[in-house]
């Protein structure tokens, strides 16, 4: 009794079992659209007769899908290059800074991840109305820029965490001019940080639509915002066509960044918090 | 107990200082606008809105999306560029909520000129001073009954919640009254109701076996408590279409929904959900045309338009809105009077609501159906 | 004192096509201080894993006091251990990771008091008792851990490079007093350690280790002396190997032939023909030709090449014809420069051989230095 | 606004001084730092302050608002609703994450990244597209309840969406992998030979797990902790989709305050006080926020 092997303890197959059925529970609701995304049927349902791509080609060709992707890359391309500027700047501007002033500083800049989203919706509800960008790109543009900054902030500073603290200094003594010493030394350290915090303000954009239901009307419709219109009228199988699209990109990703030896590693998601 | 008093000066005081408030927002929107433009920024410029769209000779309408745009389309704007080709008509189909349309006025770019809504909200909004008043030089007021109409809307058609079922499923003893609905042994399966008070209370008040003509003032405890009995086999929707969708896909086995969409089901389904006006709760739509809205003139020469006898008729046939203007019961075909929840036969099986009421209570009552709904 | 302690009996464990231990067997007796010792991946981890019951052996037999372990549970083994880098619970105090085998076992809190106050003392570590492992220094946190594993009274204490992380002079301290340690508590010690000076230092016995066999089991004495393969004549300090003929002489001394010169050994050997000749750096006798020497016949002339000084003592690199030797100095007055001619002298007694080959058998070698003596 | 870190920049490429040394009074980088606060404050700070302010002003200046929420029985039922779901959902999100997450730590290298992958494979995904999901899965109508009927285990379809089981559900799903992710970085980083150690000083895999990696592992489970009770606090869309109607908590109650019933007094000083709950979770475990952020090893 007492000679029990030390290796394989009850509990701990337990805890695998489990957390096996854990990540089965996670990935089964994402694996199951793929199906429905072959429906041949305008409805949502397992395919019947036939398997069908038509969904995916009316993402494309419908003007309401093939207008909210275009609108929702519009907006998220100037949204995460805004973001960039304002989370890079106050990334170079606080490197090497300590004090409670930085620290706090550095608090309110990740507030728009922490903030429920709820809230934002009614400041920027509010706010916009009142300076008149209620439904405009602009205003849209500006309120995903503030959602996406968090991770900006985040993924640069991580990285700048890792530069040694004389780079500049160093290239400087070297012979280097300031906008060469920026330029060549610390910029290409911390491109990987850059990269990520762009990539992960744009799919924050990408992915907005609490705020967005609320800060928009009728010109702005992003892509979530038209997926969140066309659940009530039926569940339309074009969302699963969309999701499967999805999840292929996502599978694609994993795979580029682990046989890339994870360069850009995976920071928490930019999912808002719905 | 029995009634919900009416607190006359509170809504009073409220209406004052919602307007007070606008009211002094505005100016400071104004100075605020005032700077920026002082720094060389305009707001024009900062919103990117595509020029066409931006253009004066747009009337945009604003509607719940779903099997009201095709309809409102194809009669209602076809009609409208034939007689005014200038205009161009767009649609917005993310639904007027009362939200939007404040949000929208207080901005300085209202985007939509006129919302389906009804008489309700058009004394509700129009008190709160977010919308324009009824252009009487365009409109005639007189073409509907004036029960029917108020200063910021006049009624444009009859829509009621109508008891919708699965006719498959129950057969030869479908559900007749609001009884039947509560009743949950003999009629199995769940309930849809909507997440808005509006004729929720009445139809829980009618089950209880409160006499029609004793609905109004509206006993509140007494429907909530009646809410309260089926709350657990009830989902309660936010969005009509997802109401349609309930039903069609069997999830739900009776439904009180808008008779404009349970037509519509019936349709889809080929009759395996069916509907009646026995016991509907019939509403007044009206046209709400937004306060500093881009192009008022042309909304209300839509509302006109929407008055007229034989396009009324059109939308019954496509929509099942009931036409409102007594000039057109008499070009009702006798095959549409069924579906017509207007016609003389169906307005006597059912109640009408009072706007007023709502229009005193509606804050009040909704936040308590949303208590009982999540307690 | 015939059936021993602990006997580890053909001890097999791969990891995949990795062979980590094949055949090891080695007897381990009550109360004395057992080095396991070898380079890295020599398998002397994985063989401390399977005593203290962390891993389990392909094949073989682990016995403790006749009875068979191999399958024990570790809590039920009751051995101390002292993992490399520590092992302190971060988030408990100095006294509570002294205490938590006590309390693991239900001891009486009274009791267990006493005695973490007893090991406390022993290891001067009173003074630290409420901090955590984080706010100790290395030398703290090594001695707490040694306080740790000694506290419920194990019957084996299992140490794995305890010293590896300290600096060169804080682990001359230990190593004194974890000598002292052990003659007081009197417990079995069983201390893994690539460090070879260290193992000389501490061990009763020390079993040499390589490519998961054993190369060795002896006293430092002499394994150090008669090492019976090339790696330990490598391993155990540095070593002249030399390419030699063993040849018994008329009288039945032995003499190597190399290089041209004739060697005389104060040993004897169980093998004439081709061998590897081992000489200490330290058993060579160096003189500067032109001063008088002390009359050596066999004495071998040579160039220096290099010269190190290391403080107390210096190597000095002497080529002979096509090799070269390195030779330790202590205390030279005037030390050779390169390029100064030399006479090397050998000491008889501490020279060593091998069998070119090099194809003992472990058991063969472990023998071997008893037939030496 | 974003001016003048666009100027430093600028003025850091035309070959200007950067850091360390003064240009009249303040180096770049204090402008970089400074610009991007006033971008910060003027298009984030700016917007919250007046919902604050907002809830103190409408409908008349005072704190009668929030004493006329403490008193209102409406939100009491929603705030009573929203901490049980959020409890329930923190609850279960915790213990499932944790074991995850000790099954990630014990899986061989490929198994792990695999799991790996599968933790963070729904991250990437639109919760639309999730909770679309569901609903197609568990309605009733749906896959399945099909497919139990199919197989005899059921007589008629249950429910198991659009129901307070539905929102659990798909909150669960939600914050999932934000509650494995810091546990797994903080579990990794635990020695993994500790709890081998202690069982050799004598402790039982029951003591070993309880006294030696539990306590170690607890920064992790603190973290996730914060992150999702953080997280289910704000809860908008899960409840709203997949709720049927019925469960309506705070961020939803908020919203149908400003869409519906246009009562601001409400809707700001409940997001006040939601965004004072927030700040306060976040000045008292801002340390975690650091590891809840944490990237895993893989």
């Amino acid at each position: 009794m007492s000679a029990s092997s030390p290796r394989s303890l009850h509990p701990t197959r337990l805890a695998e079992s489990t957390g096996r059925a854990v990540v089965v529970f996670l990935v089964l609701p994402l694996v199951a659209i793929i199906p429905m995304s072959f429906s041949d049927t305008r409805y949502l349902s397992m395919p019947h007769d036939g398997l069908s791509t038509l969904h995916y080609w009316r993402l494309f060709s419908e003007p309401a899908w093939r207008d909210s992707l275009l609108q929702s890359v519009g907006v998220a391309l100037p949204a995460a290059c805004l973001a960039l500027l304002i989370g890079l700047s106050f990334c170079l501007g606080a490197w090497q800074r300590q004090g409670n002033m930085v620290r706090l500083l550095q608090i309110l800049m990740l507030g728009p991840l922490i903030v429920p989203g709820i809230i934002h919706a009614v400041a920027y509800h509010r706010a916009l109305s009142f300076i008149g960008l209620f439904d405009s790109f602009a205003g849209t543009v500006l309120v995903h820029a503030i959602k996406g900054l968090p991770f900006v902030v985040l993924s640069v500073s991580a990285s700048l965490s890792s530069v040694h603290p004389a780079t500049l200094q160093l290239a400087r003594s070297l012979g280097a001019s300031p906008a060469q010493a920026l330029w060549r030394t610390l910029l290409p350290q911390i491109r990987y940080g850059i990269a990520a915090g762009f990539i992960f303000a744009f799919v924050t954009s990408w992915d907005e639509i609490v705020v967005t239901l609320f800060i928009t009307s009728r010109n702005v419709i992003t892509l979530p915002k038209q997926i969140w219109q066309s659940l009530f009228l039926n569940l339309d199988p074009v969302v699963a066509a969309l999701g499967s699209l999805a999840l292929l990109a996502t599978l694609l990703a994993l795979l580029a960044t682990s046989l890339s030896g994870s360069r850009l590693r995976s920071l928490p998601s930019p999912n808002t918090i719905a | 107990m029995s009634d919900f008093t009416y607190d006359t000066g509170y809504m009073q005081h409220l209406e004052q200082s919602v307007r007070r408030e606008t009211q002094g927002k505005t100016v400071h929107r104004r100075r605020f606008l005032q700077v920026l433009s002082a720094l060389g920024v305009s707001i024009g410029s900062l919103s990117f809105l595509p020029s066409a769209r931006a253009q004066q000779s747009e009337l945009v309408v604003a509607n719940w999306g779903g099997d009201a745009l095709p309809a409102q389309r194809d009669i209602l704007a076809a009609e409208f560029v034939k007689r005014y080709p200038q205009i161009h008509v767009a649609f917005d189909t993310t639904g007027p909520t009362p939200g939007k349309i404040k949000a929208l006025v207080e901005s300085d770019n209202v985007s939509w000129d006129v919302a389906d809504r009804n008489l309700l909200s058009a004394l509700e909004l129009g008190r709160q001073g977010l919308l324009e008043k009824v252009d009487e030089s365009i409109v005639d007021i007189n073409a509907v009954p004036s029960q029917f109409r108020t200063e910021w809307g006049v009624g444009s058609y009859f829509f009621s919640f109508v008891i919708t079922y699965d006719a498959v499923r129950f057969g030869s003893t479908p559900p007749r009254t609001w009884k039947d609905f509560w009743d949950l042994q003999t009629f199995k399966g769940k309930r849809a109701l909507r997440n808005n008070v509006e004729g929720v209370l009445e139809s829980a008040l009618l089950a209880d076996g409160v006499a029609p003509d004793k609905l109004y003032p509206l006993n509140v405890n007494r429907g909530l408590d009646k809410v309260r009995q089926i709350k657990a086999e009830t989902i309660f929707y936010s969005n009509t279409s997802e109401a349609q969708q309930l039903l069609r896909s069997g999830e739900v086995s009776i439904g009180s929904l808008w008779s404009t969409r349970a037509q519509g089901v019936k349709e889809d389904t080929k009759g395996r959900i069916d509907y009646h006006f026995n016991e509907g709760i019939l509403l007044i739509a009206a046209w709400n045309v937004l306060k500093g809205a881009k192009n008022v003139k042309d909304a209300w020469r839509w509302v006109a338009l929407s008055q007229d006898p034989y396009l009324q008729v059109a939308l019954l046939k496509k929509l099942g809105w009931g036409p409102i203007n007594p000039a057109a019961n008499k070009l009702v075909p006798a095959e549409l009077q069924a579906q017509n929840p207007g016609s003389p036969e169906n307005i006597a099986r059912q109640i009408v609501v009072d706007a007023e009421w709502y229009a005193r209570n509606y804050f009040e009552v909704q936040n308590r159906y949303l208590d009982v709904l999540a307690a | 004192m015939s059936s021993s302690f602990l006997t580890i009996d053909s001890i097999c464990k791969r990891y995949g096509l990795l062979r980590a231990l094949e055949a090891v067997s080695l007897d381990v007796t009550q109360g004395e201080f057992l080095t396991l010792l070898g380079p890295s991946g020599s398998g002397k981890s994985t063989l401390l894993a399977i005593l203290a019951g962390f891993a389990e052996p392909d094949q073989g037999i682990v016995r403790l006091n006749g009875r068979d372990i191999t399958r024990l549970a570790p809590e039920a083994r009751r051995f101390g251990v002292v993992p490399q880098g520590y092992g302190l619970f971060p988030h408990l105090t100095v006294y509570e990771n002294i205490a938590f085998p006590l309390r693991v076992r239900r001891s009486r809190s009274a009791s267990i008091n006493g005695r973490v106050r007893q090991v406390m003392e022993l290891l001067q570590i009173g003074s630290v008792k409420s901090r955590l492992p984080r706010e100790l220094s290395g030398g703290q946190q090594q001695r707490v851990a040694l306080a740790r594993a000694l506290s419920f009274e194990p019957d084996l204490l299992l140490l794995d490079e305890p010293m590896s992380a300290l600096d060169a002079l804080l682990r001359r301290d230990l190593q004194a007093e974890l000598v002292r340690l052990h003659r007081q508590v009197g417990t079995t010690f069983v201390y893994v350690t690539h460090d070879q000076q260290e193992a000389l230092a501490l061990s009763d016995r020390i079993v040499v280790l390589n490519h998961g066999r054993i190369e060795q089991i002896g006293t430092p004495r002499s394994i150090y002396a008669q090492p019976a393969t090339r790696f330990v004549a490598n391993f155990l300090g540095k070593n002249n190997l030399l390419q030699a003929t063993a040849a018994i002489g008329p009288l039945g001394r032995l003499h190597f032939h190399w290089n041209g010169h004739r060697i005389a050994a104060g040993v004897t050997a169980p093998f004439e023909g081709p061998c590897s000749l081992t000489i200490r750096p330290e058993a060579i006798v160096l003189t500067k030709v032109g001063h008088s020497s002390q009359g050596t016949k066999d004495r071998i002339l040579g160039t220096v090449v290099n010269h190190t000084f290391h403080g107390a003592s210096a190597d000095v690199i002497v080529a002979v014809g096509h090799e070269s030797l390195t030779v330790t100095l202590t205390a030279a007055a005037s030390p050779p420069v390169p390029g100064d001619e030399v006479w090397l002298a050998f000491d008889a007694e501490r020279l060593w051989c091998l069998p070119e080959a090099d194809t003992i058998s472990p058991a063969a070698s472990a023998t071997s230095p008893e037939l030496a003596a | 606004m974003i001016l003048p870190s666009a100027i430093a920049l600028g003025r850091e490429f035309a070959g200007a001084r950067f850091q360390i040394a003064p240009v009249r009074g303040l180096s770049v980088q204090d402008g970089l730092v400074i610009g991007s606060v006033l971008v910060l404050i003027a298009c984030y700070l700016l917007p919250l302050g007046a919902v604050v302010a907002l809830s103190f002003l409408v409908p008349v200046p005072g704190i009668g608002n929030y004493w006329s929420i403490f008193q209102n029985a409406t939100v009491h039922a929603v705030v009573g609703k929203t901490l049980w779901i959020s409890s329930l959902t923190v609850g279960l999100t915790l213990l499932l994450g944790y074991i995850t997450a000790y099954a990630l730590v014990q899986a061989g290298p490929v198994a792990r990244k695999l799991m790996l992958a599968g933790v963070l494979l729904p991250l990437w995904i639109s919760v639309l597209v999730r909770n679309y999901a569901w609903i197609a899965l568990l309605s009733p109508g749906g896959i399945v309840n099909s497919i139990l009927i199919r197989w005899g285990w059921l007589d008629q379809p249950v429910s198991l969406v659009r129901n307070s089981f539905g929102v659990v559900l798909g909150m669960v799903h939600y914050m999932l992998p934000y509650a494995i992710l810091p546990i797994y970085a903080q579990m990794a980083r635990i020695d993994s030979t500790l709890p081998h150690l202690a069982r050799s000083l004598g402790a039982s895999p029951r003591q070993a797990f309880i006294r030696v990696f539990l306590p170690l592992s607890r920064p992790g489970l603190a973290a996730a902790a914060f992150l999702t009770s953080i997280m289910s606090l704000g809860f908008y869309l899960t409840p709203a989709m997949l709720g049927g109607g019925k469960t309506v908590m705070v961020a939803e109650f908020i919203s149908i305050q400003v869409t519906e019933t246009l009562r601001w007094d409400i809707a700001t000083t409940l997001s006040t006080l939601l965004l004072l709950v927030t700040g306060a979770l976040v000045w008292r475990f801002s340390h975690l926020l650091e590891l809840a952020t944490a990237k895993p090893k893989t």
